[in-house]
């Protein structure tokens, strides 16, 4: 629905995918992470008065917007060109690099994604996310590639040896190191280098086709929010480092939707 | 301790199931009806309406028919230019009770023909027509002829519930999932989880064994 | 709606056990069958039969086993069809209807409305298990008649009287004997009020101590003289008793008819005396 | 790009075509865990059935609790037990065992009452005379009770083997890359669920009806000659 | 192994018509019961049986249905347990064995060498219906005794001579009439060459026309000295035929025993008369 109707009914309902620190839902039921905090206050700022947070898959979440299943996803999903086909995204509320999770000792000696492409050895990926793409461009073959449905079930499948290694952005990586001793950040990681360069993210706020408005609005308030120490407060806490932070402005949507 | 704090969230999650498990069981047990008396109508069009939607659900995996509804019947409807965007329940309700309807109907449609046919004999003799002999005669002794079948198509059923979570429905196993997620427990989620669904298929097994009874009274005092 | 007449409301002769002897011979035929003819496949189980029962007439029919007896009852209640010929019962023809001045085969609204002339006793009784005696009594007449349920239960009742089950009216057929349940089966078709009573083999399925309530009522039925009763039976005194005609039965066509004192004491066909020497004849 | 082969979009049938050969790979895994859920079923199933049958209360009565137990739970709640919680005790089976191990779990529950009503159809006077002729306990089970079972057990389990078929997509959860899962990985990046979707389930209702129409088959092969069957 | 001599091979007197009338009461019993008491719950159904066989003598036992006639052969059969009392066979102890010197409950091992005396033919044949014939009579003579499949299937082939069915070797039981199952049921228990011979009812649940041509091959068999024959039956002018004794049967005890000319003609007891007075004694 678009901007009216939501102020119409008073309720935004916003998804998440239970990504630790991007989005996520704890065990009370109430959402937290870096798109939700700031997706919460800009509701607040648009004059929204409560939020329904839907918890679904992360492959479900381009699907759900179109079929209206919600208005807005606050995952900060990364803003790429094949996406920006299917949905409208923010400008940039988030920049994060890569990282890879190991199991315990790094016991295969992985250190960066090209490693795959070499050694045989499986890297699991998540239903949907990105790094497919860095993987098949870093030549990776499918074989070794095991897609899981869910953030979480990488520290299973890591350290029960299902793959040597998750491949996903460097925040879930470190989030998911501090869940358990079993698995660890993979030491000295190299980010992996397609086209030239070193690969970044930038996350945003994503809506359905027919949501310019609402997409607008909440540009607007983005803009203004991220002026603000409150925007900065919340990103650390998440564990975004200041150049993170900062690089959110290095790019618009615009550009990152075309190159 | 830590099994405590799963409780909660569960229990949430248990009633979303019920609800499900309750809803789907009713509107399958009439689908069953409606099905299995239109594979035996006399009229063809009625017929093999009925035979293709039984084959179709009975010959596919429930699962891909959650995911259809979910995922491609918006499509769908968008290419026809129609809004078949049916929220979450809706679809988890709709595919469960087709599913359960395909099967019920096979349960339905053999009672009805289990029906001594000399008993059709003595209601066309006391001049009823076709449809009251259907409700009258045939329906209400067929039915306790079914009821086993249908317990335990209720049972599977709250089983088949669990893969509601893949589409996003907060019920019990959706639960269990994000507390795994989040907590990492696995096996204390998991034991819980498996002892909370065998308890309700326990709870439902007796119900259907009571509903079983009070349907079959008639029978129950024959010699 | 019937030119036939319905027996009167449970006003039944007490202990008659005489006959009905009025002279039904000057009346008109309520059932004619026509060079009617039945086949099973390739089996002729009718073969061209001419058959006539007067209004009130009691006839019993007699015959081996397979020779077509139970057929020509169940063609009355278009249970099964017919093959060729005509049927008229109560001097409509009963397979046809007239529309536009032609005769066209009947819908089911008019084989509906010829069947309410008739009710019918089957050798397995039939009741249904699921309903209680009264309710076996009562459902035809509330839902087909339209009676309300009061009335449809004052006549449930009286004719529960009339077979002696009065106390029986809350039970379910499987709680009762075989003669009972019978009974009840009885009291069931009557409630419709018909002109014409079909019984066939009323009491073959029941054990021999159990025949003789079965034959009691039926005997009290016999007394009315305005119910035309057709009855196939192997109780060969019992017939003998009640009916004003007895037919033989044989391959599907009337061997020999007449008044059971002659068919049964002097048959005049060889294939009738061979038939009822084979029968043990009691009493 | 999935399994090395590419996907044209250009139209609708052409996207189709292009994904069937991709589906079908799919296809060649969902038979594969079927085949090896509905061997593991059979076993586990008959080894439960034997439990149950025995004379020893301490063994007849678990067993039939566990019978119990597995009928009653979701193979999706199974599943997730025996891939996350076994790993805990050391026990890391790859995602497809993991997969195939569960349903066998699951159906040996129905087999194993299988296997009950098919040895309980052999009638008494069977294992009377087989006594009678002094034939010991096994050769009555292996010659006189088994062939005569199995004419009637065979054909209830081909119904489960389509019916574990159909439940093979639930594997799909634990990254088995089932029909199922190649047709949701093919639409999570074309973001065309329409088209794989409704293939995957025209496909199902192919292999349903092939499956069962080879059980009826089957069933009107099977050498009962002399076997009286009800 | 056993001190009970067998049938000899395939020797069997053709046509013989009249009594084994061979004096067997000098002979040491071969089966002895002693106050053997059975019960089906709270029902006795033998009470306290004394009962004795000597070997080579022919017995039969008639009685009312549910007297416990079959539940003689059966316990003999070891298919049922006994609840009191001591059973010998062939002078050994059949629910007991002695162990160090003592009796105590015999294990498989020592049963099974018990049934090794005995083959029993059942009313209802029980042949295996997924065996032809000849597997069904090979079977055991192969997997019991040790026999390899040419000695087996030779053996087969002379008692299936004996019976009659030389020609029915390779069909299934399926095949066959009734009375044909039952004489291949009776060679496969001969080819185990048995010292005793139980047959429960061996022609009742034959139709009429085929019981003759099982008991024309008992009869051959009663021709055999060293046979034990121990056999229920409802045919009681067979029974007066062939047998040495008859033992009549009510409610689990021996009510009367003796040669059958004296049985069957004049019975001593009240309860004996009235049962053989409520057979149709033919011929
Ligand atoms: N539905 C049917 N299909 C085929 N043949 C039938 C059918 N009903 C009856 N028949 C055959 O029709 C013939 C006449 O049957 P019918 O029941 O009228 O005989 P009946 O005189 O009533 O004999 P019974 O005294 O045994 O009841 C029989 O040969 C019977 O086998
Ligand atoms: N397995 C059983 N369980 C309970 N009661 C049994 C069982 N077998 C036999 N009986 C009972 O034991 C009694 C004697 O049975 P048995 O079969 O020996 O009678 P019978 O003399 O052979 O009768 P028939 O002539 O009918 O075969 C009967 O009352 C029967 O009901
Ligand atoms: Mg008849
Ligand atoms: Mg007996």
């Amino acid at each position: 629905a678009d901007l009216d109707q939501i102020r119409e009914r008073g309720v935004i309902r916003i998804a998440v995918a239970n990504e630790i620190p991007y989005g996520y839902i704890d065990l009370d039921g109430t959402a937290k992470g870096a798109g939700p905090d700031v997706a919460a206050q800009l509701a607040e700022r648009l004059g929204i008065g409560r939020i329904e947070w839907v918890a679904t898959g992360f492959s479900s979440l381009i699907p759900g917007l179109q079929a209206d299943r919600f208005d807005m996803v606050a995952a900060e999903m990364a803003i790429l060109p094949q996406r920006c086909r299917q949905v409208l995204f923010s400008e940039p509320n988030s920049s994060y690099g890569e990282g890879l999770l190991v199991a315990a000792g790094n016991p295969d000696d992985i250190h960066a994604y090209e490693d795959f492409a070499r050694n045989g050895k499986k890297v699991a990926i998540m239903a949907g996310a990105d790094q497919l793409e860095m993987l098949q461009a870093l030549g990776v073959p499918e074989a070794s590639m095991v897609t899981i449905a869910n953030n979480a079930d990488a520290i299973s499948t890591v350290s029960t040896g299902r793959a040597s290694a998750y491949a996903a952005t460097s925040l879930t990586v470190s989030g998911l190191a501090d869940k358990s001793g079993r698995v660890e950040g993979a030491g000295s990681f190299r980010d992996p280098v397609v086209d030239g360069q070193p690969v970044r993210s930038w996350g945003g706020f994503t809506f359905a086709q027919r949501s310019e408005k609402l997409r607008d609005a909440v540009n607007t308030e983005l803009q203004a929010f991220k002026q603000t120490p409150e925007w900065r407060a919340i990103l650390t806490e998440y564990g975004f480092s200041e150049a993170d932070a900062e690089g959110s402005f290095q790019r618009t949507t615009a550009e990152l939707c075309t190159e | 301790m830590d099994w405590l704090n799963y409780l909660d969230p569960l229990l949430q999650g248990a009633w979303v199931t019920v609800q499900l498990t309750l809803y789907s069981t009713l509107l399958g047990g009439l689908l069953s009806f409606l099905l299995g008396v239109g594979r035996l109508a006399s009229h063809p069009g009625l017929r093999w309406l009925s035979i293709c939607v039984i084959e179709v659900f009975r010959g596919t995996s429930l699962l891909v028919q959650l995911f259809w509804l979910y995922f491609a019947l918006p499509l769908a409807g968008q290419a026809l230019g129609l809004d078949w965007r049916l929220p979450p329940v809706v679809v988890g309700v709709l595919a469960l009770s087709l599913n359960i309807g395909a099967y019920g109907a096979e349960v339905v449609r053999g009672a009805l023909q289990a029906v001594p046919p000399a008993q059709l004999e003595a209601a066309k003799a006391l001049d009823f027509t076709p449809r009251q002999t259907l409700w009258r005669i045939s329906l209400p002794q067929a039915i306790p002829e079914m009821m086993p079948s249908f317990g335990n198509l209720a049972v599977q059923n709250l089983k088949d519930t669990a893969l509601v979570s893949l589409i996003s429905l907060g019920d019990l196993a959706f639960r269990a999932e994000q507390i795994r997620n989040f907590t990492q427990d696995s096996t204390t989620v998991y034991t819980l989880l498996l002892l909370m669904y065998f308890g309700m298929a326990l709870v439902l097994t007796a119900l259907m064994r009571l509903l079983e009874r009070s349907v079959g009274r008639w029978r129950a005092t024959g010699g | 709606m019937t030119d036939i007449s319905t027996i009167n409301d449970g006003v039944v002769a007490e202990g008659q056990s005489s006959l009905a002897e009025g002279d039904t011979t000057g009346r008109e035929p309520v059932i004619r069958f026509d060079a009617v003819t039945k086949k099973f496949g390739d089996v002729t189980v009718l073969d061209a039969l001419d058959f006539e029962v007067r209004k009130g007439e009691k006839v019993t029919i007699i015959g081996p086993s397979g020779s077509g007896k139970s057929t020509v009852l169940r063609i009355l209640m278009t249970l099964e069809q017919i093959d060729g010929g005509v049927i008229h019962v109560a001097g409509k023809p009963l397979w046809h209807e007239a529309r536009n001045g032609t005769l066209v085969p009947a819908g089911e609204e008019h084989l509906r409305m010829m069947r309410k002339e008739m009710g019918m006793v089957f050798q397995q009784f039939n009741l249904f298990p699921h309903m209680t005696v009264r309710r076996n009594i009562t459902e035809a007449p509330m839902h087909v008649l339209g009676l309300s349920r009061a009335e449809a239960v004052a006549r449930a009742d009286e004719y529960l009287e009339l077979v002696g089950l009065s106390d029986q009216a809350d039970k379910f057929p499987s709680q009762l004997s075989g003669g009972q349940q019978q009974r009840v089966a009885i009291a069931r078709a009557l409630a419709m009020r018909p002109g014409i009573m079909l019984f066939d083999e009323p009491t073959s399925a029941l054990d021999p101590e159990l025949v003789g309530e079965v034959l009691n009522v039926i005997q009290r039925l016999a007394g009315e003289h305005d119910l035309t009763m057709l009855l196939v039976t192997h109780e060969m005194a019992f017939a003998r008793q009640i009916s004003d005609r007895v037919c033989f039965f044989d391959k599907g066509r009337i061997v020999e008819q007449g008044p059971p004192e002659q068919i049964m004491s002097a048959p005049r066909e060889a294939r009738t005396q061979a038939f009822l020497s084979g029968c043990l004849q009691p009493g | 790009m999935l399994f090395g082969i590419e996907w044209d979009t250009s139209s609708a049938w052409a996207f189709a075509w292009s994904i069937l050969p991709i589906l079908l790979r799919g296809m060649i895994v969902t038979l594969q865990a079927t085949v090896v859920g509905f061997v593991l079923a059979a076993i586990l199933g008959l080894l439960l059935a034997m439990l149950k049958a025995s004379h020893c209360r301490a063994i007849a009565w678990p067993a039939r609790a566990i019978t119990e137990f597995l009928r009653d739970t979701p193979l999706l709640a199974q599943l997730f037990f025996l891939y996350y919680v076994l790993p805990e005790y050391g026990i890391v089976l790859p995602a497809f065992l993991t997969g195939a191990l569960a349903l066998g779990l699951q159906y040996s529950a129905y087999t194993s009452e299988v296997y009950r009503a098919g040895i309980e159809s052999v009638p008494r006077g069977q294992y009377e005379a087989a006594r009678a002729l002094d034939l010991s306990a096994g050769r009555i089970f292996s010659a006189i009770v088994l062939p005569q079972a199995i004419p009637r057990i065979i054909p209830a389990l081909g119904n489960y083997l389509v019916s574990i078929m159909k439940d093979v997509p639930v594997l799909s959860v634990v990254s088995v890359l089932e029909m199922l899962n190649v047709a949701r990985i093919i639409g999570d990046r074309t973001f065309d669920y329409l088209i794989p979707l409704s293939m995957v389930g025209g496909l199902y209702l192919i292999m349903t009806l092939v499956a069962s129409a080879g059980v009826r088959w089957l069933d009107a092969r099977l050498p009962k000659q002399g076997v009286p069957l009800k």
